[in-house]
């Protein structure tokens, strides 16, 4: 367990990942009403990816993100009103419903985008990491990735300059075991053991760690974004995972071997595990952790809420936006 | 003999028929299978939206799932159709073009003509198109124009069921490289479909109903956005043709020409971006070739100049609809 | 100060202006250097026709060179983009698009639209298009309609010296994603170009000469052979406006449809391909709002539907010519 | 050196290797009279390379080559005399004048096609190695491609692909430290000592053979196409070499060392090290080496006067070969 968090940290990332669960099972309870639009993926069940890297960072820092994007916004600090807002289609939505699910972005703390496209943000994080580097203020940049985005071109190429360059650019592999709704044991298939041995072979310092533990993401996380503040390039850091829904709402996840989520709710699962650990090591009394688990609940409650009671984006707003000028 | 199928049936069904008669034929592409090699092949995905279900168990040595990598895939489909394969490469987005395009814009598009008529690169590539369900700026767009302006390619936007079946069998066991355009909105619609394996001519329209006054070209989805259209205004005694081309490249200029000879007005209807697009190609070729037999200014529908927006009421305002056409029509006739 | 210089050089003397005025300024491509860190950065190649030589001599610390990998480095000047500089990413030709289009197709152009106006992606992509010099199907194509069909960009296509030098200077401070077209025919031809800093706005055509019969539009190198042409005609009594729009997005309507009310006439001259293409787009939107106006049939000269070809004489055939301009406007006043 | 090598072979092999060394150095010299159009790019210097691997190859297997790629049509067959007609713009030529220089293709013979597109060949081989794979004829594909090809998105994709389909493909990177003008000290920089290191990291039998070594390379590319013959998937060999030209003709080199060819062609030339081994290996007396020669040299010129003196293509080809059937 981090022995450098002080007891605020704890509680700050607790509360992050909950804000994140509980975010994403609001979102899969409503999308069963019909009410939210487009295609959605939910995050549950990786939380301790995106909080143990996004609580190593300032706004200065930029990380880029997936289709699966609403828990790298939220560790990233996005608001999650205005995030609710926009994944319902609203004006008040942090895009002013022009983005959708999948385009949450928030330039002023970081966020370059949830994207649609598989492998869009290893590039774009490349350019990040390059203007971190030119500016010479130590920021970084984090990219995020799936195991299917980890064989795309983009992807590859992008480590490549990373090494090339020497860029302040950290890849974090989420390898949750699908690409949609292919296993590992047949497309997702890599010659090596872990997707990391493949990174390490571009030159840069590669490790996988259990991805369901926040101490050893955020360590690990600590680790390569020291490094790469200080000038040491970019690293690879596979955290292997499981998502807790079927690729997008609506999935029937035929391909799922049964039990696989309930066993993994029960004794895997990322929030469980650091509740059991703080309090083990007691360093938090667990009636704080369900103070804060209240207290995001009201709070996604209170998102939901205004999401729905907000208005339609103005029609006008169809034609605006497009360029800065024209 | 006929039976009501789904589009996304229909396309199933070719593929299928294809792959019974041709051991060429292969399928490949992101889910085509799904869960293919964990035991659940019964009920594998078979694609995003389920077009491919069933076709990996039938033919499990010809149906691929790839890894996320569609320039290796779709490159690998054309490169084994240059070697003697009649490969289905799915696009699982058409606007995932941007990840691939050098594939079928430089290599399957030029080889024949770049080495001198020694090629022959029978691929075929699926993809779907389309806005209508809040998918957003980057899983809506329908950019069947980029590759219509490609010389080398085929390009074909089936607006139902029963041409589904027939034009991809076409495409299929057709020598060039055609990309085919499915819609998601007409995945589900229904239409009459023989059980037979039939073939529908690549460059031959499809002319849904001819009428005097105005001639209304649409492709795919919005072939029922006219037709809708069409029935408003003829309670008001405007009648119109409704030409559906079917493929953009190659085109049925004549079905176009010869009817806008006879009702002298044009309107197209269109899905794709407005700037370059294929409103403009029709209405631009026409302008040239039969100026003389024009009455009014010919209208393009298209969507405004902006990517697809996600909320519902904008993306319903972004399309063209009926509403659209018919003023688009009643201005023809000013 | 005007002096005579070659396109090429008012190219690199806009990078260079620029970068000196303004520290965000960043330049990234294959051989952009060249050489570089080899100890002969005094030699050093600057792009594969010369274009930025002396650049990364002189701002070592913003030129970078590229491994051969366009969607990463193209997308890293969008990325750099967005994250407050103003990159200039070179894509060698644009033939390469192929390679890396999404970066710009999903990404660059939509963020803004995306993200509901948040986004602000500065970034200029320099690309050299045109045939003429028998490099065949793969490295001769001029695809800016394909550029221009998407909402989010701008699409900059300059025709002489003095244009490119302050088109480019004001692609590289414009706060939208840029893709500026350099036809590799014009990099040595020769124009006054004044030595200060200055800028000519996107969307506002220049327009080369006015006359009374036929508007001719031609962008890029095609100007030149429009121009050609229209003094041929000048001989037979047929006078000709001229207009180079500059940039096909924004475009400079206006100027064409102001032109042709005049006129009566349009020919459109362009080297891309004739489907949906530039032509295409022009006389479409000039057929449906100018209509009345126009008294004959428009023409468009572009090559044919084919590949470009390699042998001198069938690229020589291939390529729109004074000639065929000429036939063109003829035609119209028939 | 190769003991398994008939006399016949070796000839063989050193005359396909003069062949392209011939037919470069005369297009060098025809190409500065100005009479040859377009871009040039020759592959003297590389001969080891591209015949080392032909050699085990029928026309049943496929290769896909580069811009460079007048010497890998040489060595997997394709017709001499076609091939300078192409390059002259003749409508005798191998693609009617339709292609030029940079897209040679004869599919009979299993020549894919020089490309003009750096990293176009690997997934183009990869369907190639698909159709030997479903057509279990014992077929492969070999893919040829730089250093500088090597960073392509396009490249790593197909190796993992290769791996995931376990492919009969065969990737052969010429390493001859160039990408144009940028050199392995900058761009190229790769994070491993060898690119082939990088391609180990996908999981396939990867090594790095000296180039220049005819044997070496003959060696190695029999092992791997062994391989994948026999249903052992893909492999990676990279060879290290050196181009004697400029990337393209009227290249002027600034960025080279001074000296760098001169040495190279005095100490380290493939064909005079294969000459010296067979030599001195009493295999072959230099007398039938320098027949060899002189019979390629006539061959050279007697396809250089043919092409000359031939028709341009008739302009109606300009609009012929697009579609099949249109
Ligand atoms: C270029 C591209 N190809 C395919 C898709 C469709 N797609 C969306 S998510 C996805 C699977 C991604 O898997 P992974 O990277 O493992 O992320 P996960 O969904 O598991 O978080 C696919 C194939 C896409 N959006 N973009
Ligand atoms: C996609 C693409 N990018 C860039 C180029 C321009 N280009 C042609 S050859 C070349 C260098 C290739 O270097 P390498 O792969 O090492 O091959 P070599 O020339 O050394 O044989 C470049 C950058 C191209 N043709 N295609
Ligand atoms: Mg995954
Ligand atoms: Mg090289």
């Amino acid at each position: 367990m981090s022995g450098q968090m002080s007891k605020e940290a704890l509680l700050k990332a607790y509360r992050k990942m909950r804000q994140i669960r509980e975010f994403e099972e609001r979102i899969h309870s409503e999308f069963a009403t019909g009410e939210i639009p487009g295609f959605v993926h939910l995050y549950a069940g990786e939380e301790a990816v995106a909080v143990g890297f996004c609580e190593h960072l300032s706004n200065k820092d930029r990380i880029s993100s997936t289709h699966r994007g609403h828990g790298h916004c939220i560790a990233k600090g996005v608001d999650l009103m205005g995030m609710m807002a926009e994944i319902y289609g609203r004006k008040t939505g942090t895009c002013g419903g022009k983005g959708g699910s999948m385009h949450i972005a928030d330039l002023d703390v970081g966020m370059l985008g949830a994207n649609g496209i598989v492998g869009a943000g290893p590039p774009l994080a490349c350019g990040a990491g390059l203007a971190s580097k030119l500016r010479k203020d130590g920021s970084v940049s984090v990219v995020f990735f799936g195991d299917g985005a980890a064989n795309q071109g983009t992807n590859f190429e992008s480590m490549n300059l990373a090494v090339t360059w020497d860029l302040p650019v950290i890849f974090v592999l989420e390898n949750n075991g699908y690409a949609e709704s292919t296993s590992p044991k047949y497309t997702a298939r890599v010659g090596t053991e872990n997707i990391s041995d493949r990174a390490r072979g571009f030159g840069m310092p590669a490790i996988t760690v259990d991805g369901n533990d926040f101490f050893a993401v955020y360590e690990a996380a600590g680790e390569a974004i020291e490094r790469a503040r200080k000038g040491g390039g970019p690293s690879f850091v596979e955290c292997k995972t499981l998502r807790y829904y079927g690729h997008f709402e609506g999935d029937a996840q035929t391909y799922r071997p049964k039990g696989e989520v309930k066993d993994a709710r029960a004794n895997n699962d990322p929030l469980k595990r650091f509740a059991a650990a703080v309090v083990a090591a007691d360093l938090i009394d667990s009636v704080e952790l369900e103070k804060i688990d209240k207290e995001v609940r009201a709070q996604v409650d209170s998102a939901v809420t205004a999401a729905k009671a907000a208005p339609d984006p103005d029609p006008e707003s169809l034609f605006t936006d497009v360029y800065v000028s024209y | 003999m006929a039976r009501k199928i789904m589009f996304k049936e229909a396309i199933n069904e070719a593929i299928r028929l294809e792959m019974e008669r041709d051991e060429t034929v292969i399928l490949m592409g992101l889910d085509v299978a799904g869960s293919a090699g964990t035991g659940q092949e019964r009920d594998s995905w078979g694609g995003v939206l389920g077009v491919t279900k069933g076709l990996y168990h039938q033919f499990p040595e010809r149906v691929f799932d790839a890894p996320i990598s569609e320039s290796s895939y779709i490159g690998a489909a054309v490169g084994a159709s240059a070697c003697g394969m009649r490969a289905i490469g799915e696009l699982m987005f058409a606007d995932f073009l941007g990840v691939c395009f050098d594939q079928l814009y430089n290599q399957a598009a030029k080889f024949r003509y770049m080495f001198g008529g020694k090629a022959v690169t029978p691929v075929t590539i699926r993809t779907i198109i389309g806005a209508g369900f809040c998918a957003a700026a980057q899983h809506s767009q329908s950019p069947y124009s980029i590759f219509t302006h490609v010389p080398g390619l085929k390009c074909i936007v089936p607006s139902n069921a029963y041409d589904a079946k027939g034009l991809l069998a076409t495409a299929i066991q057709d020598d060039d490289p055609c990309i085919f355009f499915e819609h998601k909105a007409l995945y589900t619609t229904k239409g009459d479909v023989p059980e037979e394996h039939y073939r529908i001519p690549l460059g031959k329209a499809n002319i849904l109903q001819e009428g005097k006054d105005v001639t209304i070209v649409a492709l795919g989805l919005m072939v029922s956005v006219a037709t809708k259209a069409a029935k408003q205004l003829e309670k008001d005694g405007i009648s119109c043709t409704i030409i559906d081309p079917r493929t953009t490249s190659p085109l049925d200029q004549d079905a176009i020409f010869s009817s806008v000879k006879k009702t002298g007005r044009l309107v197209v209807v269109d899905e794709d971006s407005s700037r370059c697009g294929f409103a403009a190609d029709i209405v631009a070729m026409t302008a040239q070739e039969v100026f003389s037999s024009l009455k009014a200014a010919p209208q393009m529908v298209t969507p405004p100049f902006v990517p697809v927006p996600f909320a519902r009421n904008l993306e319903t305002a972004y399309l063209p609809s009926a509403a659209k056409v018919e003023a688009a029509v009643r201005q023809t006739m000013e």
